[in-house]
């Protein structure tokens, strides 16, 4: 029962790692419709951005938000220079793009800082969670930021009126022209929040799995099952469901013997296509009915 | 303004359709497009003859990467489901050819079509659960597959068959591909025109099938399911045929690698290759099978194009004297080597800039512009 | 009296379709116009091409400013609203957010907007009982209502209507046209009204204009169009 | 097909000069595939050392007038592509031979055919054991001591100190966890089922290994056997240590790098690991005025500014790349294949800077394995401190 | 042409009723199409006529009621087993298959007449060459039949409007139908357009013996065209008959241009 417990608190510290992907996934699928394959290279990026402010001598609280709001703007760029000349451009040619641009940041972060692991500091601070054995402080500090960025997230759509404009864009573009909403502006807006929630994800992951260029690989996907699995328009969904993903792994990874061992990420997949196939729209997702 | 203005805009005289009957469809021999493929297929006939073994080795391998664009293109290009899975079905028939030629001391060659069999059974019975998937989230499952695929390969209950981590060593007596019927051939050589051959015929039967029946019942429903329906095609029996058919080809494609490389390993699969082979369709155009060869050479060249930069760029440097600023020995060309993430970045980029649908939409943008102006 | 709206030989197409032919009309200022015309004549269209939603070409002024080049955003920035076809309802959002992304291209002033929306509920009582259900659970006359209360909420110099009556039972359709009378009266805004059902737009408006095919083929006084024989003809087909 | 014309007349280009530079001395061309690109770019630095090292061998005329020509190219750890740069190399650019390849699934996509070929397939960067067979590959040698020596040297550790151990193991899901898994087994001996209470494989794709911590810890293990790779290794150290997790902890010599591993870890909770080395650890103040790590620093500060002077990948670079220009020189001028893989399998008691003192080279037509010693050594919050003898399967 | 007193109804349309969520869209909605006759189906927007054209091609299913097709319920097939009873429908705007070419749209509608397999497909096998030609046989007239042999090669997307309803009908009409479901026609076309358009049903029926259901917001076509005019407006159907006693009928007038006529 100790190990049950303990498993399932260590799935939801690793899960808080992936939540806070998902939620990065969701902002930038509610702004294009679309999986972005290089969030995770960008968050990356964004860590060691960080990173090299506070090898350069700036105290975290200074690096940190500097480094989101590089990121932000860093963001908004990638869709105005990148992805508004194609924006004519069929979809696939689109995830083309996604896989440039995993391939430019993974390399070039490498070139600039070589591929052996940093370690980076929690803001946090180290060892246990008020003396407990099973959450350490700085897993206890990235769940409250979860939490505290996706309250701030339903604020920001739920009460500013960029927020409204934006949700008004994603859900109808045409009409958010009409109501004189500039919906490219949204868009790129929609780059640069994701980018910057990227940002926020990667410094809170790097302490637990150390920075390096390939760091969010895995984690990615991972952000990704997170994110289907709660529900790809709602990002509350894609919190819960991060959670979920992370808890499911370990239980996986834990009970079910070697197989489990061996195939806990494949067994993790497995479910979430099983519940895609059951519930399309995800666990908490909204289904969008069509008329013909 | 109160008096009513008529103003009448319709044209006078009607003319109804005259009845003309139409020509059935004209199948000429000498169109440009088959004078075309019988210049490419001349050039790949040759290739042995003007060149050495490590380039006749390279195009077999392109020729193995074109019949797995063509494979994930019979999918995506002409039945619209995505698919970043592909690596799966490539694996399958990489081992069933190696676990058979090892295990079974069954003939290479008849593991080819069987290999495809084999990927054709597992590519049906995943499109069952993929049928009630569209769009982000089959892809999004498709790319699940390519993930977990290495990791099933390696799993210790199979290991007898699959050699587990280490993967199987083939042809371990011969070390070479046996060359059959007597043959006094070079094993690389005949290599080539074996999977030219498999490349020719599953092109031949790709096309084929494309343009029967069921190729057009394929595309009626990437173009328009809810019309597709109503023309009586069924959809599920459909999208499955061309998953099916779609892993056939490419299983195909991974038993050949199996013989051209003689090595299988859950690291020759990772996700990273069916990525690989997304983007070789797109680079070959989304759709047009006849881009499979351009697909096979962007898959094959682009990765290691990094490795050219520093003649390229030595070039330059000798042409607008600033050779001086260089570093010297292999330096430059180690600093391009470790950019090459962000070359081939830079290029897919540029590329899909000049050519948002690949290049068969560049070439018939091309073609169709010729056309204008020469009529 | 002066024009507000001043459209000159508009041409617009879809793609390879051409679906308005070398059009011209008016809309004057704190008057009602209609555009009357079977379905697929391109009355939509011309509201479209207006706003910029196709591709056009030809003379669009709006009060003495040329907006032919204009992006949609900037034309409803100055001051044209356009209420579209199927109404165009964001319906994941709710009615009082509906009513705020009306005012978006206004400036950020929270008690005005505050009050136009009182306003809104006003000339509107329904609106006020849902405004915190989500759009798309309203029915199709409480959402056309809130497509004309969110058009309003630019307080625009020109509403563009495009067939406020779709699919709405006769009595609600009855009352949206006494509402929008009295807007027009109240208000002073100028509207261009796309309309299927004839006698009610007649009814609302000061003057009308025919199209067939993407071309104006009559145009006058609500009055005088009224009483011809061509517009009998053209919708129901003697 | 354009490219390729230019690329083959570049070649044609590069062959021109290098005939004209003939009058002078032989070039030897070396090939190398390494991953830099890809999730094992890491490794990268194990071939940028070696380039480097090359370049400096010609400007000190290591081999007198003869120069090298070293031609690294990136496989990003895929054996397709592995063997597809590899026949590039033997058949393109016709190297003599290629050296320090990097990682064992790669390289045993290519053992068949450099044998078959008959090119020198040497050194490689990879601890596997089956470099090291002569009777059934006579062209292709290791260079490392392979990794089931090393886990057999720990299993006999615990056997003679801590027989009562129960012992929990987290090991890459590979042939080199595998490996070492395998060696350390045999080290145990009869007891290795009674010993070991609990055994996790991971996947490269994991991002964490802090679940089989957790479980290790309630399984009741009171030894660690970390078989990890740098990444996982240090997450593995981390988190035994944030749970207050105690065992006697065995580390694989792939991560015992200070700078690379234990100081991002935590040198608080690296205490007392014990692990076993070859080569000198970079910052280990021990070394600092050694002669021979003092040559390193300035060939490193002039040849490779960039590389990472704490990292052991650098030390490792330079100490393989040491042996093959004894290779070479020995070679004498005829760098034919015949005789630079004999030269290859008559290396006597060579010593290579960097390695510890005390620990020698030795190969022999039937003796394929060049380093086979290696001594224990255990953390001490700041360095490694080596106990014990030098212990060496050769000497057994 | 009219006949009112056919010998049995091609379709038979037994109180049809069709509810999304709360919304009636069809209330009990009952008529028969005779053989051999060419019947408006008209209404104001929102009247419920795509509805009950959506119930026929079976890409809905009605809360209520019957629909039966030579005396036989067709409820319980599936859509894409419709074309193969015969029935043949267009799309209100275009439902092309846009990247194909016309010959290629028009053969994907001889779909349901064919039964070739994968298989045999891409070894084209001898018989499916016979089938084959077939298909070709009958797409070739109907590309002339409705002059559309000067751009039969040519990708239908990129085609004016005006002639992708035609490939539209020459598909619809590849499958051999009994009856074609023509919904909207007109809608889109210019004026000499909508002439040819009024020629050529007049064409299907007479020359290729289809019966035809023209769903139309054209008026001018719809009364010049059909034998008989059913009248739809909000779900129900207030009137049936000849067009000269449709027009007349004050319901129909009121429900067009408003009460004030």
């Amino acid at each position: 029962m100790e190990l049950f417990l303990q498993q399932v608190v260590s799935g939801i510290s690793t899960g808080a790692i992936y939540a806070c992907m998902a939620l990065a996934v969701v902002m930038i699928y509610q702004a294009i419709h679309h999986l972005n394959f290089a969030q995770g290279e960008m968050a990356m990026f964004s860590t060691y951005i960080a990173w090299q402010l506070m090898a350069w001598g700036l105290p975290w609280g200074l690096a940190l938000p500097l480094a989101v709001i590089l990121s932000f703007f860093g963001g908004f760029a990638i869709e105005r220079i990148v992805f508004k000349p194609i924006q004519n451009a069929p979809v696939l040619s689109h995830i083309v793009i996604f896989i440039a641009l995993f391939s430019i940041f993974n390399s070039l972060a490498g070139f600039i800082w070589d591929f052996t692991i940093k370690s980076v500091a929690s803001p946090f601070g180290e060892g246990p969670f008020m003396g407990s054995t099973l959450l350490g402080k700085h897993q206890a500090g990235m769940i409250a930021v979860t939490l505290v960025m996706l309250a701030m997230l339903w604020a920001f759509f739920q009460f500013t009126r960029v927020g409204l404009a934006m949700r008004a864009a994603a859900a109808n573009p045409e009409s958010a022209r009409l109501v004189g909403i500039r919906v490219e502006t949204m868009t790129a807006l929609g780059w640069g929040m994701a980018s910057a929630i990227g940002a926020v994800a990667g410094i809170l992951i790097a302490p637990v799995v150390f920075l390096e260029p390939n760091m969010m690989l895995s984690i990615l996907l991972y952000g990704f099952a997170g994110a289907v699995l709660g529900g790809l328009t709602n990002p509350l969904g894609a919190v819960v469901g991060g959670f979920l993903v992370g808890i499911i792994e370990n239980l996986a990874g834990t009970y079910l013997g070697d197989v489990g061992a061996e195939l806990k990420l494949s067994i993790a997949l497995a479910l979430i296509i099983v519940v895609l196939v059951m519930k399309p729209e995800g666990l908490f997702g909204r289904k969008i009915v069509q008329r013909v | 303004m109160t008096d009513i203005a008529h103003t009448d805009h319709r044209n006078p005289g009607l003319t109804a359709p005259a009845y003309r009957p139409a020509d059935a469809p004209r199948r000429r021999l000498l169109s440009g497009g088959n004078i075309v493929t019988l210049l490419v297929l001349a050039l790949l006939i040759s290739i042995p003859i003007y060149s050495k073994g490590f380039f006749v080795f390279q195009m077999t391998q392109m020729l193995v990467y074109a019949i797995a664009v063509l494979g994930l293109n019979l999918l995506t290009g002409i039945n619209g489901q995505f698919s970043l899975g592909h690596s799966a079905f490539y694996a399958i028939g990489a081992y069933t050819c190696a676990i058979l030629v090892e295990l079974g001391g069954v003939n290479y060659m008849l593991t080819i079509p069987i290999a495809g069999i084999v990927a054709f059974g597992f590519g049906f019975l995943f499109a069952f659960p993929a049928l009630r998937l569209e769009g982000l989230y089959l892809a999004l499952a498709t790319f699940a597959l390519a993930v977990a695929t290495p990791q099933l390969l390696k799993l210790h209950a199979i290991e007898q068959w699959t050699g587990g981590v280490q993967g199987i060593v083939m042809f371990q007596d011969t070390f070479d591909v046996p060359v059959p019927f007597g043959l006094d051939m070079d094993p690389g050589v005949w290599t080539f025109y074996l999977t030219l051959f498999v490349f020719a015929v599953v092109y031949v039967l790709a096309m084929a099938l494309v343009k029967s029946r069921t190729g057009r019942a394929m595309m009626a429903i990437r173009d328009n399911p809810i019309a597709a329906r109503s023309m009586g095609i069924s959809l599920p029996y459909y999208k499955a045929t061309a998953f099916g058919v779609s892993a056939l080809v490419t299983g195909i494609a991974g038993a050949l690698n199996a013989i051209v490389i003689k090595f299988v390993a859950p690291d020759s699969f990772t996700f990273f290759f069916a990525i690989l082979i997304l983007v070789g369709m797109v680079i070959g155009g989304v759709g047009w099978l006849q881009g499979c060869l351009i697909g096979g050479l962007a898959m094959l060249y682009l990765p290691n194009i990094a490795e050219i930069f520093d003649n390229v760029v030595l070039w330059f440097a000798g042409l607008f004297g600033f050779a001086d600023l260089l570093p010297s020995g292999n330096a430059l060309q180690q600093q391009f080597i470790r950019l090459s993430g962000v070359i081939y970045g830079v290029i897919l980029v540029l590329f899909i800039y000049v050519a948002p649908s690949g290049a068969g939409g560049l070439i018939r943008a091309i073609v169709s512009r010729v056309k204008r102006l020469t009529s | 009296m002066s024009a507000l709206l001043k459209v000159e030989n508009l041409t617009a197409s879809y793609g390879e379709l051409q679906v308005l032919r070398d059009m011209s009309f008016e809309v004057e200022q704190g008057g009602v116009t209609t555009l009357l015309g079977a379905n697929g004549a391109g009355k939509t269209t011309t509201l479209r091409a207006i706003c910029g939603m196709v591709r056009r070409s030809g003379r669009i002024v709006l009060d003495g400013q040329d907006i032919s080049r204009r992006a949609t955003e900037d034309i409803v920035r100055l001051g044209v609203a356009h209420v579209p076809d199927g109404r165009g309802t964001f319906t994941t959002l709710t009615t009082e957010e509906n009513l705020h992304l009306g005012a978006m291209a206004r400036p950020n002033n929270k008690a005005e907007i505050e009050a136009d929306i009182q306003k809104c509920f006003e000339f509107f009582p329904r609106l006020k009982e849902r405004r915190n259900q989500q759009a798309g659970t309203l029915s199709g006359g409480e959402q056309q209502m809130l497509a004309i209360a969110r058009a309003l909420m630019l307080r625009p110099k020109l509403m563009l209507l495009d067939e406020p009556s779709f699919g709405l039972a006769p009595l609600i359709t009855r009352q949206i046209f006494d509402i929008l009378a009295d807007l027009t009266k109240e208000t002073g805004t100028s509207m261009l009204v796309v309309e299927q059902n004839a006698s009610l737009a007649l009814e609302l408006a000061d003057h009308a204009y025919l199209i067939e095919t993407g071309s104006i083929v009559m145009s006058g006084s609500s009055a005088a169009v009224r009483e011809d024989e061509s517009v009998r003809a053209s919708y129901l087909g003697y | 097909m354009e490219l390729m014309r230019t690329k083959l007349m570049a070649a044609c280009a590069v062959l021109a000069i290098s005939t004209t530079a003939a009058a002078a001395g032989t070039t030897v061309k070396i090939g190398s595939t390494n991953a830099y690109s890809g999730p094992a770019s890491a490794y990268g630095q194990i071939g940028q050392t070696s380039a480097a090292c090359f370049n400096w061998a010609n400007d000190n005329k290591i081999l007198g007038e003869d120069t090298i020509e070293f031609i690294p190219l990136d496989d990003g750890y895929s054996p397709p592509k592995t063997v597809e740069q590899t026949r590039k190399l033997v058949e393109r650019d016709e190297v003599v031979l290629t050296f320090q390849q990097l990682g064992t699934p790669t390289n045993s996509a290519i053992h068949k055919y450099m044998n078959a070929k008959k090119v020198p397939h040497l050194f490689l960067a990879t601890g596997a054991s089956k470099w090291g067979d002569p009777e059934n590959f006579p062209w292709t040698m290791g260079w490392q001591p392979p990794y089931p020596t090393e886990g057999e040297i720990y299993g006999k550790y615990l056997i003679a100190n801590k027989p009562d151990a129960k012992v929990a193991i987290l090991y890459q899901n590979d042939d080199y966890g595998k490996d070492y898994l395998n060696g350390f087994k045999k080290g145990l001996g009869d007891k290795a089922d009674e010993m070991i209470v609990a055994e996790t494989p991971y996947e490269v794709a994991d991002p964490t290994v802090d679940s089989a911590i957790i479980s290790f810890k309630s399984s009741g293990a009171d030894t660690f056997f970390n078989i990890a790779t740098p990444k996982f290794a240090a997450q593995a150290i981390r988190k035994a240590d944030e749970i207050g997790w105690k065992p006697l902890h065995f580390l694989n010599s792939v991560s015992n790098s200070v700078g690379a591993v234990l100081k991002p870890a935590g040198l608080e909770a690296s205490q007392d690991i014990i692990s076993s080395g070859y080569l000198m650890d970079p910052t280990d103040p021990e070394w600092q005025d050694h002669p021979e790590f003092k040559d390193w620093l300035a060939f490193m500060d002039k040849y490779y500014p960039d590389g990472d002077k704490t990292s052991s990948f650098t030390v490792l670079g330079w100490a393989s790349c040491q042996t093959m220009l004894d290779v070479l020189k020995r070679a004498e001028g005829d760098y034919s294949r015949d005789n630079i893989m004999e030269k290859a399998a008559s290396i006597h008691e060579l010593r290579v800077p960097l390695l510890l003192p005390g620990i020698l080279i030795d190969t022999s037509p039937t003796d394929y394995y060049p380093i086979e010693a290696e001594q224990l050594m255990r953390f001490t919050g700041e360095g490694w401190e080596r106990f014990g003898d030098i212990i060496s399967a050769e000497s057994e | 042409m009219l006949i009112t007193d056919g010998p049995t109804p091609v379709i038979s349309i037994q109180d049809i009723t069709v509810q999304f969520g709360g919304i009636v869209a069809l209330d009990a909605v009952e008529f028969d199409i005779r053989e051999g006759e060419i019947l408006g189906l008209i209404g104001p927007n929102g009247a419920g006529k795509t509805t009950l054209f959506n119930c026929l091609s079976r890409l809905y299913t009605p809360t209520d009621g019957d629909i039966a097709f030579l005396g036989n319920s067709i409820l319980g097939l599936p859509a894409n087993k419709i074309a193969g009873l015969g029935i043949g429908r267009t799309f209100q705007n275009v439902a092309c298959f846009a990247n194909l070419s016309v010959r290629d749209n028009v053969r994907i509608g001889a779909h349901s007449d064919s039964r070739s397999d994968p298989l045999s497909d891409a070894l084209r096998l001898p018989w499916v060459r016979r089938e084959e030609q077939k298909i070709d046989a009958v797409t070739a007239d109907l590309l002339g039949w409705l002059d559309l042999g000067d751009v039969a090669e040519l990708p239908v997307g990129g085609l004016p409007f005006g002639t992708q309803k035609r490939v539209e009908l020459a598909r619809a009409l590849a499958s051999d139908p009994k009856l074609l479901l023509l919904d909207e026609p007109a809608c889109g076309l210019n004026h000499d357009e909508v002439q040819e358009l009024e020629t050529i049903i007049r064409r299907i029926r007479d020359e290729r013996g289809v019966t035809v259901l023209l769903v139309e917001h054209h008026m001018s076509l719809v009364m010049s065209v059909s034998d008989r005019v059913v009248v739809l407006n909000f779900g129900r159907k207030i009137a049936e008959g000849t067009p000269e006693e449709v027009q007349k009928n004050p319901d129909v007038v009121a429900a067009y241009l408003g009460d004030g006529h």
